[in-house]
């Protein structure tokens, strides 16, 4: 099976999770969405690296999923506590600081 | 020799100088040291004359250079004086009446508290007044020319508290101005063309310049003349001028400062005569100020404002005579000298007359002084025989001359100038009748003022009254002085040059016109003034009267273009300037702020919009990157 | 290596400055009387300067050269001509006069917070505005000037924005908005002046890859260095706009009654007559010497706008209610006659737009400050609010009209010349603009003999009946001024045989000669 | 029969697996980044071991050696020549030691040694119930006005573990700029996000604010580096390799080896130029470019100030030496694609920045849009694409990292009874009251509006003087013109501290410890230095100006 169709994949999953970052109110969603976006750039690496027939892109996901799991430590922590002072995780009500 | 004619100028300088900056410490005896030297310039002044006439008459130019003025690259103004049988004319003129009227103001002005800053400025005059005849250069001149315009202004407005004064001071500044702009000019044009401005290299190459050329320069020196010496369009100024105290108006507003315009004019005879053009306007604006000026005299009830009227006549005499070209120069001059003896002895009777008549200067309140002051009397009544040209005196001497001299124009010209001047004689002698009728003939016509005070007509004293006598012989004999055996025309041909025109009228049919005249007007004068007693509430008079009464309409017409139109314009400017110019910047600056104030609210806090923002910038700069590929 | 003159000259003040600031805010007075030592030390060096040179020398003397920034290619370059060194003069001179006339301006009414020190701040600004001001003279370098043409906004603009007129103390509320308007218009005007000038600056070091005025001139001359018609026009436009924001020429001016309007009378004469002759002095050693072909395609407009600013600044002036206003109208009117002098190319225009610097730089100084003086007895800048004040303080009356008169260039008085030989100038190379331009000064003498006639004469007004005359500080300051008026007046050859060999190099620099007379043009 | 055959009957014997050669790294080379990062690691120690009553002054102690001792190793490296002629790559390909890199650090640890001195302050909040307490919260994971954290604050707590989280973005700082292939600057931009993310959220006053902004820089930061990520996927699908110097030759055509996966993919340029676009997208993100500066006025305001400063300081540093290595060493065959791109980014970016700022009324917001401008400006020094662009870059980050890090550090200091008095009206007539204060900070606003005889200056002018010669003469006019617009709002904050009358009950003007007060008088003294005799540094600035490939 040509590998392409493995990069619109990614492609496609890549925007739906930036649709998501646009349009779900909820951190934990949208952060949900961020991960989507990050496992797309995974698979669109691993295809890559199935093309050019070495193994530098399976090494890069590697890295990015140990990244992203740090950036769920951190975006949990944040997301969390917002939460808990705010009584909502809408990202929407995080709207102090404007103009 | 020569090194003494920067004295005469530095005399009165100094004198200016310490009294102005002495402060009243000198109050006590600032008038005598003003007064001194006056005559002290007088003095060296006919130290110098008797020098001039100790030499041969194309020797009688001396020259002293001072310093360097203004050295740069090609212009080159020197402070240099030259002193020749014009200027010596005009040094001793200057010198002799500038002393007698200083003598004259200590007694006139004894009462004012700052009669020392009063002799101050005389000084000051007298200086500038002899810069101006003594430059050798044009720019000099400009140098003298507006410092007499500036002790003008600051004698007229001597009284600055009286805003009448002050008002007529400005204005006299700034009609002047309009006439110095045209001697600047004047000079400009000269460098232009001549690469110079003084005045031996400049009449030397006059042959070299266009007629063009020359009748530029000619009628912007004209202009110049017609500021200072009060000729139309100019002469609005010289009315009001006489707000002035009656010493400033004798010496510089009747003998002096308003003939530097002649004196101009006739300096400047060789690029006259080279623009036959420019002469012709001068002699029209001659004849016109004469008539207008003597016109405007007839109808005045203020004492000086008719001799005012008259001063601008007779100066029209002058400016006539010297556009005619060497016909008329030297009797220009010479009636510029015989006018200065009478004008300023009839001034001096006029200040005598409102000193003892509590400075009332309205004609219909006077009356029958003759009683009460008999010596004003008799010199101001000499003085008026001369004015109108009684036989033997020297206004006779002076006036027909420039009158035969009109004729001897030729052609049409001729006659229409003539016929002016003899018209303008007729005037003459009815208004000055008319002033001598109307303030030493008939009952006394005054009364208490509204605080009451009566006033007590008496004569004045001898400081005031000396003066007039010697000013009432000049205004005698100057006259038969000059005219028997050509004195003043010998005297004065080196410079100006002379030629006798040919008249169609014989020299005596010319006088026995004049003489016509003169009865004519004396008589109208008299059957009007003198048989039945002068109302002493003025009569509405005629249209003509009504217009004379007001300068024949022409401040009106000033107020009406000049300063309304002057002041809208202004105005106009200012709002311009605060909404068009500034509003311009100002507006710029509002419009970023608002842009600023719109493209804040983007930032409207929501984290998503601005993901929105990102997403968008992300797909703009993948598509430009695209794009600048596919182009 | 000799004694660094220019150096010195510049840095004492600054110094100075530095010192003055320091002075603990007890000490008020100490303060005002050091910084009147160190800009009287100033004066004396300028006066130095002034002996050192000599005016048939080498073009630049005193010439100083350090290797500076050369990532930049910049170098501490000084070096004066005779136009720098008049100038230099100048300010030096005015300096000390303007802090004797202030000495009580900065006072600070509130004791606000301890270390609140007004008084101290306004002398020290003064001095580094002065030294500001006396090294972009020297600047033989067009970045090192560019750096003190832009810095010695900052001091003038607290000095404007900071001291007010003690006379609108009281609604010091209004007052201090309408003077902060006036410091960040003036400070903005003349920012983007600036920042525009520093774009055509950049401009010019990558076409010539130096910015020594010297070493371009001379590549200019020898032909090494060729600039497109196009690019030195946009350069030249550059400099030129700075300069002319500076200045001010007419439609740039709108700053200028604004700052003198808000400012008090010392600095407003800081403003106008030393400050803004920056700019007219960058004209004449920057544009003409850098862009010659450019300054003279741009003449005609140049000319053009120089004679609006005459006649408009003139005729606003006489349209003012405001004595400060008027006489800031005033000056932009003799602004335009400097240009036009400048602009004129020839050697009378120039050397008379050189002198007019300097004489303009006097009788401003004259008039404003005794405006001054004037206003702070009565507490008003309104002409309305005075009449007859001649009767109570003669002294005070006569000094304001021989200012007066100096403003309308009157013969005698140092302003003439300098008018007279930028006329004779303009006149033999553009006759209609001389002869248009010449009306200015019919309408100098209307605003002045108005602005005389309405404060000094007429009735005493109650208000100014108790009016005392010229204290002997005032005195002070005004005499000298004026006798430098009459005597610049009557000889102005001193400083003429300076300027001239200057101009002559200018002249060259441009390759115009003087139009020949028209009786020699025949033959 | 024998075992081995019994053996061999079932299995067979593979090869013997071959060695795989150790990497070998150049210690010595990573030693700045190195020793931050165990710094780092002690102070995480430290939290878990130390008593709480003595932390702080260990963590303070650790971090200061620490940035000290990495400068010292950066300072030792450029003396031993690796800026210019060692100049090498380490790490296998990994990190670049060469000029840019090792000014960039030294620039970015001097700026986290000041802004730690600002985090370590600890005179200027009003000492609770007898402790002295820092502007970071006492406790992050208590709720906000709750009894947890009233307890909190009354037992003296502080979050101590800034501290290492500083080290940590540090250390990502540091091997951002010389990050020589993807991944690695993947991965630095994580490692000096996450810190920060964290940091945001952790302001002892206005913690909501201070949550909220942590959650925006997180969220928009995690958008971000997801498509920084996707970027690097489609460069590494087009050229095979992450490495910088294996892009640009691909990306030049002169490929050792082409295999036909390569030529294949080679082929689509689409690949390249999208995934530069989104990797640049990333750095513009960090560096605050419009349009993907909208978090940026948020954040500033909502972190604490100390972090906010070092933020604005050290991050932009960092991020603006990846994106010069990145253009410069990476995609240099394709400038004529990027270079029209970047013009309309760098010119929005100085109008927008300049425009939007003359309407804020947060101090603090206001040098957000200020920095965004400068961001402009930079940028305009970046698209030269010279030497002289590269310095000039270079010397512009240094000067403006100290400015703005003393501008925050002054904000720190006027305050009234709710902490920071951000608001431009409480700092009316602050000039009469406190004038030294106002004066510094009036001198940083100078060197910001790019007055000469300051920094500011000198950077502008550089980055100016580069772009013209690089021929971007309507960029530099644009940058001259926004610089006016921006002019405006500096000079409006100073007419407000000197010429307005003071409020009542305006704020006052906190004594800070000589931490702060250091902060501050290194800011000035850089400022002055960098601006009257700049030309020490800008030599610096123009030997680092090579990048090594």
């Amino acid at each position: 099976m040509n590998p392409v169709n493995y990069l619109y994949l990614a492609a496609l999953l890549f925007t739906i999770g930036a649709t998501g970052v646009l349009i779900r109110r909820n951190a934990i969603v949208v952060f949900m969405c961020i991960e989507l976006m990050l496992n797309a750039c995974n698979l669109a690496l691993v295809a890559f690296s199935r093309m050019h027939g070495n193994l530098d892109g399976q090494i890069i996901a590697f890295f990015t999923m140990v990244v992203a799991a740090a950036e769920v430590v951190v975006g949990l922590a944040i997301i969390v506590s917002l939460f808990r002072s705010r009584h909502s995780a809408s990202v929407d009500d995080a709207s102090l600081m404007k103009l | 020799m020569e090194n003494l004619i920067a004295l005469l100028i530095a005399a009165p300088l100094l004198g200016a100088a310490v009294l102005l900056v002495g402060g009243r410490r000198l109050d006590a005896v600032g008038h005598w040291i003003g007064t001194a030297l006056a005559a002290a310039s007088f003095v060296i002044g006919l130290v110098l004359f008797a020098d001039l006439l100790g030499r041969s008459a194309d020797q009688r130019t001396l020259t002293q250079h001072l310093f360097s003025w203004i050295p740069v690259a090609g212009f080159q103004a020197d402070a240099t004086f030259r002193l020749d049988q014009l200027s010596m004319t005009f040094v001793l003129l200057i010198t002799g009446v500038g002393s007698l009227i200083h003598l004259y103001s200590v007694g006139y002005m004894e009462h004012d508290e700052r009669r020392r800053r009063f002799f101050g400025y005389l000084n000051l005059f007298l200086a500038a007044m002899l810069l101006l005849v003594l430059a050798d250069n044009y720019l000099l001149l400009y140098f003298g020319w507006e410092g007499v315009g500036l002790a003008s202004y600051l004698l007229i407005g001597f009284w600055q508290h009286k805003p009448a004064a002050a008002t007529a001071a400005k204005k006299a500044f700034l009609v002047n101005r309009v006439g110095d702009m045209g001697l600047a000019i004047a000079v400009m044009l000269m460098f232009a063309t001549f690469g110079t401005f003084a005045f031996g290299p400049v009449f030397s190459h006059v042959g070299d310049a266009s007629e063009g050329r020359l009748t530029a320069i000619a009628l912007m020196l004209l202009l110049a003349a017609c500021g200072k010496s009060a000729q139309v369009p100019l002469q609005s100024w010289l009315g009001d001028a006489m707000e002035g105290p009656t010493p400033v108006s004798a010496l510089i507003h009747a003998a002096t400062m308003v003939t530097a315009g002649v004196y101009l004019i006739v300096r400047s005879a060789a690029v006259f005569n080279g623009a036959p053009g420019a002469q012709l306007v001068v002699t029209v604006v001659g004849a016109v100020t004469l008539l207008f000026g003597a016109i405007v005299g007839c109808a005045k009830d203020d004492i000086k404002k008719a001799l005012a009227g008259s001063t601008m006549s007779q100066i029209g005499y002058m400016v006539l005579a010297a556009g005619l070209g060497p016909i008329g120069y030297v009797f220009a001059i010479m009636h510029l000298v015989t006018h200065g003896f009478f004008k300023a002895g009839l001034f001096l009777g006029a200040g005598s007359v409102m000193h003892g008549m509590n400075d009332e200067v309205d004609m219909r309140k006077y009356g029958g002084l003759r009683k009460y002051m008999p010596v004003t009397f008799i010199t101001f009544g000499l003085g008026y025989l001369a004015i109108i040209g009684f036989p033997g005196l020297s206004g006779f001497f002076s006036k027909d001359r420039i009158i035969e001299a009109a004729f001897a124009k030729g052609g049409t010209e001729g006659w229409i100038l003539g016929g002016a001047a003899l018209l303008g004689a007729a005037i003459t002698a009815f208004y000055m009748t008319r002033v001598m009728l109307m303030t030493f003939f008939g009952e006394k016509r005054w009364q208490p003022d509204e605080n009451g005070t009566e006033p007590h007509p008496h004569e004045s004293p001898g400081v005031m009254t000396i003066p007039m006598i010697v000013l009432a012989v000049g205004s005698v004999f100057g006259g038969a002085f000059f005219s028997i055996g050509d004195r003043f025309l010998h005297w004065l041909e080196p410079v100006t040059g002379h030629s006798e025109g040919n008249s169609p009228l014989s020299a005596w049919t010319v006088t026995a016109a004049t003489m016509v005249c003169l009865v004519i007007g004396v008589a109208a004068a008299w059957a009007q003034y003198g048989r039945k007693p002068v109302p002493v509430v003025a009569p509405r008079g005629s249209l003509l009267t009504r217009a004379a009464r007001r300068d024949l309409l022409q401040d009106d017409f000033n107020h009406v273009v000049l300063v309304r139109g002057g002041e809208h314009l202004t105005r106009s400017l200012v709002y311009l300037d605060h909404t068009l110019v500034d509003g311009v910047v100002n507006g710029t600056a509002a419009s970023v702020g608002g842009l600023s104030g719109r493209m804040r609210r983007l930032q409207n806090g929501f984290a998503r919009s601005y993901a929105v923002s990102m997403f968008g910038g992300a797909a703009l700069l993948v598509a430009a990157t695209l794009l600048m590929r596919a182009v | 290596m000799s004694f660094p003159l220019l150096t010195a000259t510049a840095v004492l003040p600054a110094v100075g400055a530095v010192a003055t600031a320091a002075v603990p805010a007890a000490r008020r007075t100490a303060a005002k009387w050091l910084a009147l030592a160190v800009s009287l030390g100033t004066f004396a060096l300028a006066v130095a300067i002034l002996v050192r040179f000599d005016p048939g020398g080498a073009r630049y003397q005193l010439t100083e050269s350090h290797s500076w920034i050369a990532a930049f290619g910049v170098r501490y370059e000084l070096g004066v001509d005779g136009i720098a060194v008049a100038l230099i003069g100048l300010t030096a001179l005015l300096v000390p006069f303007v802090m004797l006339a202030g000495w009580h301006d900065a006072d600070p009414l509130e004791t606000g917070s301890r270390r609140w020190r007004p008084t101290q701040g306004f002398f020290a600004l003064i001095l580094a505005l002065e030294a500001m001001v006396i090294i972009s003279f020297e600047a033989t370098d067009v970045f090192l000037f560019y750096i003190f043409f832009e810095a010695m906004l900052i001091p003038l603009y607290f000095l404007i924005g900071g001291f007010g007129d003690r006379a609108h103390e009281h609604g010091e509320k209004a007052a201090s908005t309408q003077r902060s308007y006036a410091a960040v218009k003036f400070l903005l005007y003349n920012l983007v002046g600036g920042l525009i000038m520093l774009a055509a600056v950049i401009g010019l070091y990558v076409v010539a890859g130096s910015f020594s005025l010297t070493e371009i001139a001379q590549a200019r001359a020898n032909g090494s260095l060729h600039m497109a018609t196009g690019v030195e026009r946009w350069l030249f436009l550059g400099f030129f706009f700075a300069f002319a924001v500076k200045a001010p020429l007419w439609p740039l001016h709108t700053w200028l009654p604004n700052a003198m309007q808000e400012s008090t009378a010392p600095v407003a004469v800081l403003i106008t007559a030393v400050v803004d002759k920056v700019g007219t002095f960058a004209m004449l050693r920057f544009c003409l010497q850098l862009f010659p072909e450019a300054s003279k395609w741009a003449t005609p407009v140049i000319l053009v706008l120089a004679l609006i600013s005459i006649i408009y600044g003139a005729l606003l002036a006489v349209g003012q209610r405001d004595i400060k206003r008027l006489i800031a109208y005033a000056s932009i009117s003799h602004f335009g006659f400097i240009i036009m002098g400048i602009f004129a190319m020839t050697s009378q225009g120039q050397s008379g737009a050189t002198l007019y610097m300097v004489n303009h730089g006097l009788s401003t100084a004259v008039l404003m400050l005794i405006a001054g003086f004037l206003i702070s007895r009565r507490g008003s800048r309104l002409i309305a609010d005075y009449g007859g004040v001649q009767k109570v303080a003669p002294v005070l009356a006569g000094t304001f009209l021989i200012g007066g008169l100096a403003t309308l260039s009157l013969p005698g008085l140092a302003p003439f010349v300098s008018e007279f030989l930028v006329l004779v100038g303009t006149f033999t190379r553009y006759p209609a603009v001389g002869v248009v331009a010449t009306f200015g000064i019919v309408l100098a003498a209307l605003y002045t003999l108005v602005l005389y006639q309405r404060t000094m004469t007429g009735p005493v007004r109650k208000e100014v009946s108790a009016m005392p005359d010229l204290r002997v500080r005032e005195l002070v300051v005004v005499a000298p001024l004026i006798v430098l008026l009459v005597f610049l007046g009557v000889y102005p050859k001193p400083v003429t045989d300076i300027v001239n060999p200057a101009v002559k190099q200018t002249m060259s620099d441009v390759h115009k000669t003087d139009p020949k007379p028209e009786m020699e043009a025949a033959k | 029969m024998s075992a081995v055959a019994v053996h061999s009957l079932w299995t067979t014997a593979a090869d013997p697996i071959s060695k795989i050669d150790a990497p070998k790294i150049e210690y010595g080379q990573l030693s700045p980044t190195l020793i931050v990062v165990g710094a780092a690691l002690v102070g995480v120690l430290i939290e878990a071991f130390v008593p709480r009553k003595s932390r702080y002054y260990a963590q303070v102690f650790v971090s200061v050696v620490a940035l000290c001792a990495a400068f010292a190793a950066v300072v030792a490296l450029a003396a031993d020549g690796y800026g210019t002629t060692r100049a090498r790559i380490a790490a296998m390909g990994a990190i670049a030691v060469d000029g840019p890199s090792l000014f960039l650090q030294g620039t970015i640890l001097l700026a986290a040694l000041v802004g730690l001195f600002t985090f370590a302050e600890r005179r200027l909040d009003p000492a609770a119930h007898g402790n002295r307490v820092d502007s970071f919260a006492a406790q992050a994971a208590s709720v906000p006005g709750s009894d947890s954290e009233k307890a909190a604050v009354k037992a003296g707590f502080t979050t101590t573990e800034v501290f290492p989280l500083l080290l940590f973005a540090v250390a990502g700082m540091l091997v951002f700029p010389s990050a020589n292939d993807l991944l690695t600057l993947f991965v630095a931009l994580e490692v000096l996000s996450l810190p920060l993310y964290l940091l945001c959220a952790l302001a002892r006053r206005k913690r909501l604010m201070s949550q909220e902004a942590a959650v925006k820089y997180f969220l928009l930061g995690a958008f971000a580096s997801a498509f920084t990520l996707f970027g690097i996927a489609l460069l590494y699908g087009y050229a095979g390799s992450v490495s910088y110097a294996t892009i640009a030759q691909v990306v030049d055509g002169n490929v050792p080896r082409l295999d036909p996966a390569l030529a294949n993919t080679m082929g689509n340029d689409a690949l390249l130029l999208i995934g530069a676009a989104m990797v640049v997208m990333g750095l513009l993100f960090k560096v605050g470019a419009v349009p993907f500066h909208m978090w940026t006025p948020d954040v500033y305001q909502g972190a604490p100030t100390p972090v906010t400063g070092f933020m604005a300081a050290a991050t932009k540093v960092a991020a603006f030496g990846a994106l010069l290595r990145l253009l410069y060493v990476v995609l240099p065959g394709l400038r004529w694609d990027w270079r029209p791109v970047m013009w309309a980014v760098a010119i929005v970016t100085m109008l927008v920045g300049a425009i939007v700022a003359i309407t804020q009324t947060d101090i603090k917001r206001l040098l957000a849009y200020s920095s965004i401008a400068h961001a402009g400006f930079i940028l305009a020094g970046v698209i030269a694409t010279s030497r002289e662009g590269v310095s000039s870059v270079l010397f512009y980050l240094a000067a403006y990292s100290f400015v703005t890090i003393g501008a925050f550090a002054v904000v720190t200091l006027v305050r009234d009874a709710g902490g920071e008095a951000t608001h431009l009206s409480k700092w009316a007539g602050l000039g009469r009251r406190s004038p030294l204060v106002a004066a510094v900070f009036a001198v940083f606003l100078l060197a910001f509006a790019g007055i000469p005889l300051t920094s500011g200056f000198a950077g502008k002018f550089a980055v100016f003087k580069a772009a013209a010669q690089g021929g971007a003469v309507p960029l530099v006019v644009i940058g001259v013109i926004s610089s006016a617009i921006a002019a405006f709002f500096y000079i409006r904050v100073i007419v407000l501290m000197f010429f307005s009358e003071p409020r009542s009950e305006g704020p006052t003007v906190a004594v800070p410890s000589p931490l702060t007060t250091t902060a501050i008088g290194v800011g000035v003294a850089v400022t002055v230095v960098l601006g009257v005799a700049p030309q020490y540094f800008l030599d610096l600035a123009n030997q680092a100006g090579v990048f090594v490939r």
